[in-house]
């Protein structure tokens, strides 16, 4: 088998709570430069998909980033195969400057000596990544003093300089105002080209301003796919999901 | 109907609300706007006693309680949904609302869960497994099970699918529309918040940058105003 | 530094201090931790000897002037005390120590400063340091008289319960010894960790092999509740009685009465002891200390060793250790429990051995005695079935 | 750019260097001058406990691991000293002292290999090592941690301390092992070579608290504190937390190991009431009290704390207790960044009283969270 | 077979012991999240309540029952004051809570060494608890036989209260989200005192059975604390239940291996078995699972 792009497949994947299915045989593939947006009603098994993904929940089926399987590794395993992701919640390193929370993001192939040294210089991903997010300016400060929405950045940030091929960010805009939403966007579409990235929305102007490619989770399973227009479309969508209204009209 | 004067409040040394002041119309709705860090959170957890203010005062009904402990303001109408989809990890979503049903004999849960038919599936199930918007649809139900005058509410839609939302917004419309219910809201949708709001502040920094009437002619005003 | 085969007098200088009209002792007892219950009372006892030397008109004409330290119950603050009671304070001699774990603890100390130690608890014996004047019985001036007693009064089998130390399981090796050359059975030997305080398993495995009688050489707490879960299961003084070693008048109020009444222990000094020093040794104690306290063994041994210091010194003219010693052999003292006599051989000292019954007054009364006082034999040498042990 | 951050980590450095020339100054000219041979002798113990503490600094904070078992790796170091000690003042193939006394009157066959200067030399440092290495790296790899953690170690504490009291014939029991006379060859009751000890005590514990300081400002010092703080967000970093707690775990060990090691020539003893519960909490006092997360902060507070003790146990025998008490409830209590705290920058608070926290995340993650 | 059914009791009054004395820190610990190490000087001050009560009344059986209620208030009171001057304001750093406390329990240790005299002092047990019971398979003590009696029915009340009335929410609301409880309405500083009275109470009656076993001494409390907080630990944080099956667990295999071995050997030997087991369940017998940390 050769590829050209690197692409996310899950097949037939269930996990499963003392007999409830949270995510009941969820099958579908992710291509590389491809933002893929993931919606469906609360409860419907999105964040337990990544946690299963990020070997943070135990799943069957079978995951494949590439060549390796995802399914039984440990979280760091997986985490250092170039799968990353953020929390609902923002959580960086509070005690430690944006500086270091990079440094250590940027840092998981070190060897121990390499780890034993003080850090002489700042290493070109992480000053790349300071200028991407926009926190050049906050370099020293303590992360715990951001705000929430530079925290949710500074979490990008470090996928970014984890090196990351793919992304699984899981609501990144939630609590955001509307032109930061705007550049959340723009940035997640600025570093998906060469990546594949998942996102876990329920802002509906956010997804239909960037999503390249929806999937709609439905009581653990795939109700629907495809592009924003169809889905937003899709009577049954429209009836477990979206309701009648499904427009704050904010993002334009 | 509560009125938040000249308040003062922060962590430690730092004070994060450098002299807001806020009044919530009786059995209306008042909207704060603002940036993500501007303070906003601060300044309810002052509103509901969970942060003491340096200076300045709170009043509900003319009486202040600045002084007074959170648990004493709820039992006086405050009610406050907290950022952020808290709950009872351990306790199941039933024990969640019990545990307030306790505190509150008048509560009633069935009444509740009408509003959020959603949660009777898993009401055996513990809080800390639930979903983010189940977490959240339950922190709204536990603050209106305590039978509320004036409901504080921060970024109640935060992580809720859009038709639940809609129905949050409608229920918070219809219950300050009838009369029996006044709302300090917090929201991030400026679309929805000055919809519902009677009037809005901006706050920018931890001050009251701008205010004014709210209803959606004033959405423009508003987003100049978050722009700086 | 010197290497250790280096020539070279490596003793330190005694920097003892004899020139005013006051002269410095030191005291080291624990006054806090674990066994500050039994060693509180013999601090009380040393200091009421020190009040009445001084009352007297001192040792050679000049005062004591006593400095006390806390030895918190562990053995490297005793060492740690000791250091700096001979180092920094020069005092012409110690006094304390309880635990043989502390007075091993002190051992190198005083011999390295070339100081002196009395230390006042009997003790496992197999030890004899020209810088400590054992004041405290020696085996063969307790334990076994006590095994004599036992075997005269018909016991065939005998089970060993003790705490986990040097000296409850050096009390056995020696009982075993005995007991096998006096055709005793040895039923089963038990250990519990110091401060143990569920016996119900020990007393479990002792009423299943039903011994004549039990060997206790249990320390401190655990003998509440021994003596507790012994009564509990049903065991008493008159079917398989308890011979203690440990257990002296201090203790018996906290164990209880009830649960003693009856069982034996064997000491050099009871409270009861008719003798007119220990009438007026009780009688000044009570009047320091309040009506309520008792005096026991340890704080007799204590209260007589600063005496005995006193007569060596007046002996010898002079504080100095070496002159000390050499003034040791043959002093002798009217002490509370009778006359004692320093052996300079081994600087044990010679006393009267006692088997006494606990009464239902608390107090224990004298039910045998060796009439006589006996010579101090830490090595066991004069006894043919220690063979073994007195090569050590 | 890189010029910048290098000067200014020259010119933040000052302090500390400034600090340790301090500390170097008092130890190794000061107190010599000023004390008797017997209270420099009690410093050096003093400087052993430091020596602890500085360990204890790096595992409980900066890695956030309560650690009430250090009395175990302290226990470790000093017994592989003393018990090759004991043989060698025995002579070649002889029997300590108290074997002969309460013993078969045979050395064991794991004494023997502490006959070698070598083998005791590195023993000191790698019996602890290795035995933290496989408990740090079973319990953290099960992620057992915050009170799980502590209260686990107490119990190590209680249970080495034990172990030791009953195997009196090849440990001592609770007499623990005493009576040295030499050192590798060195008489101990020279002063000079006592006074020796000192210095070699006082200049390990500089060697020490280098150590500590190249590990506070490497990244993996950054990583342990990120650890710490967030354990399971740096599994999702791709490192193993484990890993990263284990290894200081170990260091902690090794440090108290050779202040161990250090503590018997200089005090002449080792006993398992140097080695348990009551002493493995001492351990933390001095910790708190001068800082726990800072770098000087624990071996200072560590050689304030066994002095105030000394003195106050002197003027007041039965009253130390109190004060001991008191100074646990009130630095603790009130002073959480110890006396460092008095002086120095306030460590940012962290945000996770109750509303802040989680929701999803339980008190035993809150309770790892607040160290 | 009188050896075997001797022993099962034995290991099964072990237990009752190390469970009433942990049944507290169940409450204070598990629950509430502090690592009071105070805990064995509450135990103690309810030995000492037992022995002033028997001076004050004289029959030993009406003190003894007298001391059961008066032992809780005492225990119970000495945890508020605890609670109210420092814990209060230590519920975000609990593992500070076990230094701060350890400095109270040098304490009050002191302070009984002052009050009470460094004896140990008696109380005497009433003639109904001396000696033997019959139970027909074996011959009991009664006096353990009334500790397993009154440990099962402590377990039982606290159980029911914390399963069934509104309190045992009230104080897992608390713990879990003070801020929050307090939004709803709850009185969490009342409920704080409330919970730290009850555990702390139960290491009152703790202290008043203990006297019928072993010594009332300024250290009582402490021979207990590492196993009563082994128990909980290995029970599984925050479960009475676990704390139950951890007691008696570690009681019989106590007694078990002393049995076999000797008394210092088991209690390492039980401090392995804890090691080993928390490999297997490093969060004990019955885990609070949620979802992912972070
Ligand atoms: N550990 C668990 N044990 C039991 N049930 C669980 C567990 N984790 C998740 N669930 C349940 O699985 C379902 C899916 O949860 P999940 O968090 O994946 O939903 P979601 O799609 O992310 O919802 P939201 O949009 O509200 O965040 C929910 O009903 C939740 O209660
Ligand atoms: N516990 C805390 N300790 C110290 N500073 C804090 C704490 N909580 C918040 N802050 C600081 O106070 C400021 C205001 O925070 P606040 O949470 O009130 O903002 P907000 O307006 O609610 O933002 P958001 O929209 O992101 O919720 C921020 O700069 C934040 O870093
Ligand atoms: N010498 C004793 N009793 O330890
Ligand atoms: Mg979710
Ligand atoms: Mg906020």
């Amino acid at each position: 088998m050769s590829m050209t792009a690197d692409y996310l497949e899950l097949s037939d994947v269930r996990v499963e709570f003392d007999g409830f299915r949270a995510v009941d045989g969820v099958s579908m593939t992710v291509l590389q430069g491809d933002l893929r947006f993931l919606i469906g009603p609360n409860g419907a098994g999105k964040t337990t998909l990544v946690d299963a993904i990020t070997g943070l929940a135990k799943a069957t089926g079978s995951i494949r980033f590439g060549r390796s399987d995802l399914l039984g590794r440990p979280v760091h395993r997986i985490a250092r195969l170039g799968i990353g992701r953020t929390f609902q919640t923002a959580s960086v390193f509070e005690e430690l400057s944006v500086l270091q929370n990079l440094d250590i993001a940027a840092g998981a192939h070190r060897g121990p000596l390499t780890l034993l040294r003080a850090r002489t210089a700042v290493p070109a991903t992480v000053e790349e990544a300071l200028e991407t997010v926009g926190l050049a300016a906050h370099r020293e400060r303590k992360a715990g003093e951001l705000s929430h929405g530079q925290k949710q950045w500074l979490e990008i940030g470090m996928l970014l300089v984890q090196n990351a091929r793919v992304l699984a960010l899981d609501e990144p805009v939630a609590g955001m105002s509307a032109d930061e939403r705007q550049a959340t966007g723009e940035l997640l579409h600025a570093v998906g080209a060469d990546r594949t990235v998942i996102v876990v929305e329920h802002d509906m102007d956010f997804m239909r301003a960037f999503a390249d490619s929806v999937t709609v989770l439905h009581a653990g399973r795939v109700l629907a796919e495809g592009g924003v227009t169809d889905v937003q479309a899709d009577p049954r969508v429209q009836e477990v999901y979206l309701g009648t209204s499904g427009s704050r009209g904010e993002v334009a | 109907m509560l009125e938040l004067v000249d308040v003062h409040v922060g962590y430690g040394r730092a004070t994060v609300v450098h002299g807001a002041s806020v009044s919530v119309p009786d059995g209306g709705v008042a909207a704060v706007l603002g940036h993500n860090g501007a303070g906003k959170t601060t300044l309810l957890r002052a509103a509901v006693g969970l942060l003491t203010p340096t200076s300045g005062r709170i009043l509900l009904d003319g009486v202040d309680i600045t002084r007074l402990r959170t648990n004493k303001r709820v039992h006086r109408g405050l009610a406050y949904v907290p950022q952020g989809q808290q709950g009872f990890p351990q306790l199941t979503a039933a024990e969640n609302l019990q545990v307030v049903a306790d505190a509150h004999p008048a509560a009633r849960i069935d009444d509740v869960l009408d509003l959020f038919p959603a949660l009777r599936q898993v009401l055996a199930r513990k809080a800390g497994l639930l979903s983010g918007g189940q977490r959240q649809q339950l922190a709204i139900a536990r603050a209106l099970l305590t039978g509320p005058r004036v409901l504080i509410l921060d970024e109640p839609t935060e992580g809720i699918q859009p038709s639940v939302v809609a129905e949050i917004e409608q229920t918070i419309t219809s219950l300050t529309e009838a009369g029996s219910l006044s709302v300090l809201l917090v929201e991030q949708h400026v679309g929805f918040a000055l919809a519902a709001a009677q009037r809005y502040y901006v706050l920018a920094s931890g001050r009251v940058t701008s205010t004014g009437e709210g209803g959606t002619e004033a959405h423009d005003t508003v987003r100049a105003a978050m722009a700086i | 530094g010197n290497r250790v085969d280096d020539a070279g007098d490596t003793a330190a200088e005694s920097c003892v201090d004899t020139s005013g009209d006051s002269v410095k002792i030191g005291f080291v007892n624990s006054l806090s931790g674990t066994m500050a219950i039994s060693e509180k009372t013999v601090h009380d006892s040393l200091q009421l000897a020190a009040q009445q030397i001084n009352d007297d008109g001192g040792v050679l004409g000049k005062k004591l002037e006593v400095v006390s330290e806390d030895g918190a119950s562990e053995p490297t603050v005793f060492a740690e005390k000791a250091g700096k009671l001979t180092g920094d304070d020069c005092v012409a001699a110690l006094f304390g120590g309880w635990t043989s774990s502390s007075r091993k603890a002190m051992l190198p100390v005083v011999e390295g400063a070339g100081s002196l130690l009395f230390y006042p608890v009997q003790y496992e014996g197999l030890e004899s340091s020209p810088n400590i004047f054992y004041t405290g019985a020696t085996t063969n001036q307790q334990i076994v008289p006590a095994l004599d007693y036992l075997a005269e009064q018909g016991a065939k089998s005998l089970f060993l319960v003790g705490s986990d130390y040097v000296f409850p399981r050096t009390a056995n090796k020696i009982i075993k010894q005995y007991a096998e050359a006096h055709d005793i059975e040895i039923k089963g030997e038990e250990y519990a960790p110091l401060g143990h305080t569920d016996f119900s398993t020990i007393t479990n495995k002792v009423r299943q092999a039903g011994a004549d009688a039990v060997f206790s050489t249990l320390n401190g707490d655990s003998n509440v509740a021994f003596f507790k879960e012994y009564r509990n299961a049903g065991l008493s003084a008159d079917d398989m009685p308890v011979m203690s070693v440990s257990i002296a008048e201090e203790e018996v109020e906290g164990i209880g009465k009830a649960n003693l009444e009856g069982q034996l222990t064997a000491w050099n000094y009871y409270q009861t002891v008719d003798t007119p020093e220990n009438e007026k040794f009780v009688e000044a104690f009570r009047a320091e200390y309040g009506d309520q306290r008792v005096t026991s063994d340890p704080m007799e041994a204590a209260y007589t060793s600063l005496f005995l210091w006193k007569e060596m010194v007046e002996k010898a003219e002079s504080f100095a250790t070496d002159d000390v010693r050499r003034a040791a052999d043959g002093v002798t003292v009217d002490a509370p429990e009778g006359t004692v006599t320093v052996d300079g051989d081994n600087q044990h000292i010679a006393k009267t051995s006692r088997v006494g019954e606990i009464g239902s007054d608390g107090l224990i009364h004298t039910v045998w005695d060796s009439g006589e006082p006996i010579e101090p034999d830490p090595y066991l040498k004069g006894y043919d079935w220690a063979g073994e042990l007195a090569d050590g | 750019m890189t010029g910048k951050a290098v000067g200014g980590n020259v010119r933040r450095s000052l302090p500390t260097i400034a600090g340790f020339a301090g500390i170097a100054v008092a130890l190794l000219v000061v107190a010599p001058s000023l004390l008797s041979a017997f209270r420099l002798s009690l410093l050096g113990q003093f400087v052993c406990f430091a020596i602890v503490a500085v360990g204890i600094g790096l595992a409980w904070g900066r890695g956030g691991m309560l650690t009430l078992g250090q009395g175990v790796y302290f226990g470790l170091g000093a017994y592989v000293m003393a018990m090759h000690m004991k043989l060698d003042d025995a002579g070649p193939g002889g029997v300590p002292d108290f074997m002969q006394l309460y013993g078969s009157g045979e050395v064991p066959w794991w004494w023997e290999p502490f006959r070698s200067p070598l083998v005791t030399l590195v023993a000191v440092v790698a019996v602890p090592g290795i035995v933290a290495f496989a408990l740090g790296w079973a319990i953290f790899r099960r992620r057992v941690r915050g009170a799980y953690f502590a209260i686990l170690s107490q119990a190590l504490a209680a249970a080495f301390a034990i172990l030791l009291i009953g195997q009196q014939t090849t440990t001592g029991g609770t007499n623990g092992l005493n009576g040295f006379r030499s050192f590798f060859g060195y008489d101990l009751f020279d002063p000079v070579n006592k006074r020796m000890l000192f210095f070699l005590a006082s200049a390990t514990l500089l060697v020490m608290l280098l150590a500590a300081w190249q590990l506070h400002r490497s990244r993996y010092g950054e990583l342990l504190v990120a650890v710490r703080d967030q354990e399971e967000r740096v599994r999702f970093l791709g490192y193993d937390p484990a890993m990263v707690k284990t290894v200081a775990y170990v260091l902690a060990a090794v440090m108290a190991g050779i202040g161990g090691a250090l503590f018997v020539p200089i005090a002449g003893i080792i006993s398992p009431e140097d080695v348990g519960v009551v002493p493995s909490i001492g351990f933390l006092i001095g910790v708190a009290i001068g800082g726990r997360s800072t770098l000087f902060g624990p071996a200072l507070g560590a050689l304030a704390v066994a002095w105030a003790q000394t003195s106050l146990s002197e003027s007041f025998p039965s009253m130390w207790t109190y004060f001991q008490g008191a100074l646990f409830v009130f630095v603790i209590a009130f002073l959480p960044g110890g006396l460092a705290a008095l002086s120095g920058r306030r460590p940012l608070r962290r945000r996770r009283h109750g509303g802040d926290a989680d929701p999803t995340d339980a008190a035993p993650a809150r309770e790892e969270a607040s160290v | 077979m009188d050896a075997f059914s001797s022993q099962l009791f034995a290991g099964l009054s072990l237990g009752s012991v190390l469970l009433l004395a942990a049944l507290g820190l169940a409450l204070t610990f598990g629950q509430m999240g502090v690592i009071n190490m105070a805990h064995g000087e509450f135990i103690m001050a309810g030995a000492y309540t037992a022995y002033v009560v028997q001076g004050v009344v004289g029959n030993a059986g009406v003190s003894l029952v007298l001391s059961i209620p008066i032992g809780f208030v005492v225990g119970g009171a000495l945890g508020v004051a605890l609670e109210a001057t420092l814990l209060r304001r230590m519920y975000h750093r609990p593992l500070d809570t076990l230094l701060v406390t350890w400095g109270v329990a040098l304490i009050l240790q002191q302070l009984a060494r002052d009050i009470f005299g460094a004896p140990n002092v008696d109380v005497r047990a009433p003639a109904w608890l001396s000696g033997n019971v019959d139970l027909g398979f074996a011959q009991v003590s009664a006096a353990r036989l009334f500790i397993l009696v009154l440990s099962v029915a402590a377990v039982a009340g606290l159980g029911a209260l914390l399963k069934a009335s509104s309190l045992g929410r009230r104080i897992r609301a608390t713990v879990q989200n003070r801020d929050l409880a307090e939004t709803v309405g709850v009185s969490t500083r009342s409920t704080d005192r409330l919970t730290f009275f009850i555990g702390s109470g139960l290491a009152g009656v703790a202290g008043v059975a203990l006297t019928l076993l072993g010594s009332t001494g300024p250290t009582l409390g402490t021979n207990y604390i590492v196993d009563a907080f082994l128990v909980v630990v290995a029970g599984g944080i925050g479960q009475i239940k676990g704390c139950v099956i951890a007691a008696f667990g570690l009681g019989l295999i106590q007694a078990t291996f002393e049995y076999s071995t000797t008394a210092s050997l088991a209690k390492v030997g039980v401090l392995v078995v804890v090691v080993v087991f928390l490999q297997v369940r490093p969060q004990g017998i019955f885990s609070v699972r949620t979802r992912s940390l972070v």
